[in-house]
């Protein structure tokens, strides 16, 4: 029946477990989903990561290759994030070329990584105006239950933490290139910014890490980016608005949840390298 | 190549650094055609296979499977009225979605289609059109989506087994268990002899690549349901290799059936 | 058009007789006509009209880089077009489907070092290189299409002269290649071992070649099986539908055995081709 | 202007050897396939051009029939290696889109269209080698094909190039190489019996004093091939009468 009902009148079905300060998977208002992160299992990538936050599952792989640096900013290399919202995540989705949602996402996504200064482009470089790195950062969405950008952050960082990039030496002169992949170098990753995702219900809820059918249902979505102590993003793409104090209270959440994140993101890192 | 303006865009060009490489390494072990198509143990030589249903919360029906280091995820979702048709037609459609991921291989692939993803849509599709009883989903399209996570040979036999599973898991009416095999035909070196060619199911390393035999098998009737080959192979050596894979599917078949009878105790509980 | 039951059936018995609805047995191919050289500004062509089914095919070449993976190969590329002409279901996009998979078969076919060697083409290695574009333009569907195009791309490769290079200058990554512009100074690609493709039917328990339409309809099950000198370079299932591995194997069986006729019939008809005769195309 | 002066050598001969008025040689011939209703292939000098005609048939996008006349559908497609460099698509570009309104332009004045309510004709036209003029070629073929179809039609529609060399002489047919050299080409397409123009085209700046010169030059050049197909069709029609034997039968 429950089942039935919950297709049938969804909103009723929320409001009805709402009334009774649960959610109907069992969580209260401010409870998170278990996260899992596991390092490093794609081994034809410099670097990977898979994340399961609750049933959102996202995939990251990075692939390493060389290129001539831009020459207005001869001293850095590149760190392209993109991410697909592939037809099988969701049936919201179809293939080809990427959504509307897809398209916003990797933009906000990108802006993070670049506003938190986790990774220094700098490193990046091999030798001035010759050759740096462009790091392709592939992000894939294989399951889409809610707070993608929290997960999305989560692969992104472990798996640039488990990048490593080979020894180049580079002949400018003759324009000669050496590759030592017996010498693999880990990528300094200075900073671990954390997205956690609130949603709004009914204008005075506010839902910690929501599943997709919250996220439908819900009047607002607000994403807090953390790094360490530091508010890096606070993305609330329009919806119900918040007072000053609720909004303080989100990222005081946020930040508790950061750390811990933080500290599962190192462990599993540290695990891999063992 | 055009720009492409819903992506963030890097640099113009990059190169893998592979290329460059200091020390060449041989990693491809080495057989003689003689020893493999003797021995007698091959068809049990297929490489570990994992397989899992339910992998995708979203999906009707979704499976990963894991072939020795190839890693692929697939999903169906409910059926569709054919998109942008005018008659009534008495069968079904399937279609069918085949897309390595961009850092699956050595080589990074592009986010669009390329020949080869196309080419294997097509042959996956022809594979699954004879295990799916079309004609019980008139006017309805299936979609299938498979994506390589990680490819290590295989990549297209392990995405026709993992979809069969996955249309099991969402239900949608089939014949018979579909299984699928490739063997990768590889040269010991540049000797263009077919004496010196060597096989083996499932090698890595595309630089010795020589050919591939991929099969997809119905196994109630014994049915061949799709064959594609390449390479340059004498006809005898095409048959024995045929039978060879024919019976490692064979194999395969129990591990499916053990998955589905898992899938649906697990229901049932 | 499709056929009734009754049709159906008397192209089985006849199948079943040895005997078809032309009076051809199983084995035999309808008669076919070859030219070469049709395409006047192409660097060598073809034309093949097989009963009903006529190709046209033509080869240009460019010179391009080799791909960084095989530094030491030309390149080769086969675009098919499905001209409207030949069924107004070819219109706009309607020919794509088909001509895709016809390209995909024949760049299988010739994948392979052995039936086409691509190092041939190479000019420098890891700089530059030929690029062979074989283009195939359908202009008429009367069945058959798969084998009608193999033969008529050997016929259009055997035509096809590429240009001697005349000298290469570097010039630090500034790599300029003289091409002689002389028509005597040209070198023929071996085609020796470039396969054929042979499109098997089944009807009632045996294999027939070169299914008139009519006869596709009544197919239960059809392969194309790419073929020279007993070598198979690519098989591949037309359409959708399982055989058993018996019929593949007779399948395999008498395609190389077809491919080895059609191959010996193809190169002696080549070899006894005269360059001088002015063509006649679609005069005739 | 200067370029132009070369087009005509003092004796009055055109860098291909014909005189200024001189059509190239047209060779054509008809029922050229056997599946369409009607083919023909033509050749005009180098440019090489095949049709063929299917219909009258069921309209198939049912909406878009007419219930008083048929829809002329047509398509213009140039093989990749038709011209020196190679093409990368052989339709679906502007300019191909294009030939195919003016093709259906040209037919839609001739074919009998109210003797077909609710059909549809299709024209497809495949060009296997470009040499200058392809839009004539494409007409004259056309016509042949629909003429091989037996659908009717008022009268022949052909088309003919025509420029002006040496800011005097008006030329006819006109080649690749003279249309990179020369100036402004007009391109017409016409009824040669009644003398009406259908389609005129001019691809450059070209002045009014000079107009009536050249246009009277493609319209004498359109009579000429409308002659030429003439011939072509009574000798295809003898030919195909003479093998089913009705010039033999006496009753």
């Amino acid at each position: 029946m429950a089942e039935e009902f919950k297709s049938l009148h969804p909103l009723k079905y929320y409001r009805d477990y709402y009334s009774h300060d649960i959610r109907p998977d069992g969580r209260e208002f401010t409870d998170f989903r278990p996260v899992i992160v596991n390092v490093d299992s794609i081994k034809t990538a410099n670097g990977s990561a898979v994340v399961k936050i609750g049933r959102t599952t996202v995939i990251c792989g990075v692939k390493a290759e060389l290129c001539k640096p831009k020459p207005d900013l001869p001293r850095q290399g590149f760190l392209l994030p993109n991410l697909e919202l592939p037809a099988l995540c969701s049936s919201k989705f179809k293939s080809g070329p990427p959504s509307h949602e897809a398209q916003a996402l990797t933009q906000l996504i990108a802006d993070i990584i670049e506003n938190s200064k986790c990774i220094n482009l700098e490193d990046l470089c091999i030798l001035t105006d010759k050759l740096a790195w462009v790091l392709y950062a592939d992000l894939i969405c294989l399951d889409y239950d809610g707070s993608l950008v929290d997960a999305c952050m989560i692969a992104l960082i472990s798996c640039l933490k488990s990048v490593k990039l080979p020894e180049i030496d580079y002949d400018p002169a003759l324009d000669i290139k050496q590759v030592n992949i017996e010498n693999m170098r880990p990528l300094k990753v200075h900073f671990t910014p954390v997205a956690t995702t609130f949603a709004v219900f009914d204008d005075k809820i506010i839902l910690a890490d929501p599943v997709i059918e919250e996220e439908n249902l819900c009047t607002g979505v607000l994403t807090i980016v953390v790094s360490g102590d530091e508010l890096c993003c606070v993305h609330k793409p329009g919806g119900s608005p918040l007072s000053e104090e609720e909004l303080m209270d989100c990222i005081e959440k946020s930040k508790k949840r950061a750390k811990s994140i933080k500290k599962l993101i190192d462990k599993a890192v540290r695990e891999e390298n063992k | 190549m055009p720009l492409d303006h819903k992506r963030l865009n890097g640099p113009e060009e990059s190169v893998p650094y592979e290329l460059f490489l200091r020390h060449k390494q041989e990693t491809v072990e080495i057989k003689t055609l003689d020893e493999v198509t003797k021995d007698s143990d091959i068809s049990r030589e297929h490489p570990k296979i994992y397989l899992k249903t339910g992998t995708v919360s979203q999906a009707k029906g979704s499976a990963y499977i894991e072939i020795g280091e190839t890693k692929i995820i697939v999903t169906v979702f409910d059926p569709k009225e054919i998109p942008n048709k005018q008659d009534y037609s008495l069968k079904g459609e399937i279609s069918c979605e085949f897309k390595y991921a961009p850092f699956s291989c050595t080589k990074r692939r592009l986010h669009q289609q390329d020949n080869e993803e196309k080419r294997n849509s097509l042959i996956m599709k022809k594979a699954l059109e004879s295990a799916v009883c079309l004609h019980e989903i008139p006017n309805f399209q299936v979609a299938i989506h498979s994506l390589v996570l990680q490819n290590d040979g295989s990549a297209l036999s392990g995405a026709i087994i993992a979809a069969g599973v996955a249309l099991a898991e969402a239900g949608v009416p089939m014949f018979d268990i579909i299984t699928s095999m490739t063997l990768e035909i590889c040269r010991s070196n540049e000797i263009d002899s077919l004496r010196k060619m060597t096989g083996q199911i499932q090698v890595a390393g595309e630089k010795s690549h020589y050919g591939t035999i991929i099969i997809s098998k119905l196994h109630a009737n014994e049915q061949i349901c799709q064959v594609h080959q390449t390479g340059f192979i004498p006809g005898d050596q095409l048959k024995n290799y045929i039978t060879v894979l024919s019976k490692s599917c064979d194999s395969i078949a129990a591990i499916v059936k053990k998955c589905l009878l898992k899938e649906v105790v697990n229901h049932i509980k | 058009m499709p056929l009734s039951e009754a049709e159906k059936t008397f192209i089985l018995h006849g199948v079943d007789e040895n005997f078809r609805q032309d009076g051809r047995d199983r084995e035999a191919y309808r008669p076919m006509e070859l030219e070469t050289g049709t395409v006047q500004h192409a660097f060598g062509s073809a034309h093949l009209r097989l009963a009903n089914t006529d190709v046209l095919v033509a080869v240009k070449l460019e010179i391009d880089a080799p791909f960084p993976e095989t530094p030491h190969e030309g390149k080769l590329e086969f675009f098919v077009d499905c001209s409207a002409n030949a069924t107004p279901d070819f219109e706009g996009r309607g020919g794509e489907d088909l001509a895709v998979e016809l390209a995909n078969t024949l760049a299988s076919a010739y994948q392979s070092r052995q039936a086409f060697d691509l190092r041939k083409m190479c000019i420098l290695k890891g700089k530059k290189c030929w690029k062979l574009y074989v283009d195939i333009l359908i202009l008429e569907c009367g069945g058959n299409l798969f084998d009608a195009t193999s033969l008529a791309i050997k016929a259009a490769l055997h035509n096809t002269q590429i240009p001697k290079i005349k000298a290469v200058n570097i010039d630090g990554d500034n790599i300029e290649i003289e091409v002689s512009d002389s028509v005597s100074d040209c070198e023929k690609i071996n085609i020796e071992n470039a396969p054929v493709l042979v499109t098997l039917c089944k009807i009632g328990q045996h294999c027939i070649v070169d299914p008139s339409l009519s006869e596709e309809q009544c197919t239960v099950g059809s392969m194309v099986v790419a073929a020279t000198k007993n070598c198979v370079s690519t098989i591949s299932l037309l359409g959708s539908g399982s055989l058993h591995q018996d019929t593949l194997f007779q399948f395999l069986d008498f395609g190389c055995k077809i491919a080895n006729r059609l191959n010996e019939a193809l190169m002696e008809t080549l070899a006894n081709i005269s360059v001088t005769n002015e063509n006649v195309g679609f005069l005739k | 202007m200067s370029k132009n002066k070369e087009l005509i050598s003092k004796i009055g001969l055109r860098l291909d050897g014909r005189r200024a008025d001189e059509l190239r040689r047209i060779r054509c011939k008809m029922g050229v396939f056997a599946q369409p209703d009607g083919s023909a292939y033509i050749e005009q000098g180098l440019t090489k051009v095949l049709a063929a005609v299917y219909g009258p048939h069921q309209v198939k996008n049912r909406q878009k029939a007419q219930h008083d006349t048929c829809i002329i559908n047509t398509q213009f497609s140039m093989a990749v290696f038709s011209t020196n460099e190679r093409k990368k698509r052989p339709r679906g570009d502007r300019k191909s889109t294009e030939m195919s309104l003016h093709l259906q332009q040209a037919l839609a004045a001739v074919i009998e269209t109210d003797l077909y309510p609710w059909s549809q004709i299709d024209v497809y036209v495949e060009v296997l080698h470009a040499d200058g003029g392809i839009y004539p070629a494409c007409v004259n073929a056309a016509t042949l094909a629909i003429i091989d179809a037996g659908i009717p039609i008022k009268e022949y529609v052909c088309a003919c190039t025509a420029t002006l060399a040496n800011n005097e002489i008006p030329m006819l047919d006109i080649s690749h190489q003279e249309e990179v050299l020369g100036g402004a080409t007009l391109t017409v397409a016409a009824l040669p019996m009644s003398g009406k123009i259908v389609l005129m085209e001019m691809s450059q700046r070209f002045h009014l004093d000079h107009l009536p010169k050249v246009l009277n030059k493609a319209l004498e050049g359109c009579k000429d091939i409308k002659v030429i197909l003439d011939e072509a069709v009574k000798n295809h029609v003898a030919e195909m009468g003479s093998s089913t034997g009705w010039a033999n039968s006496r009753t």
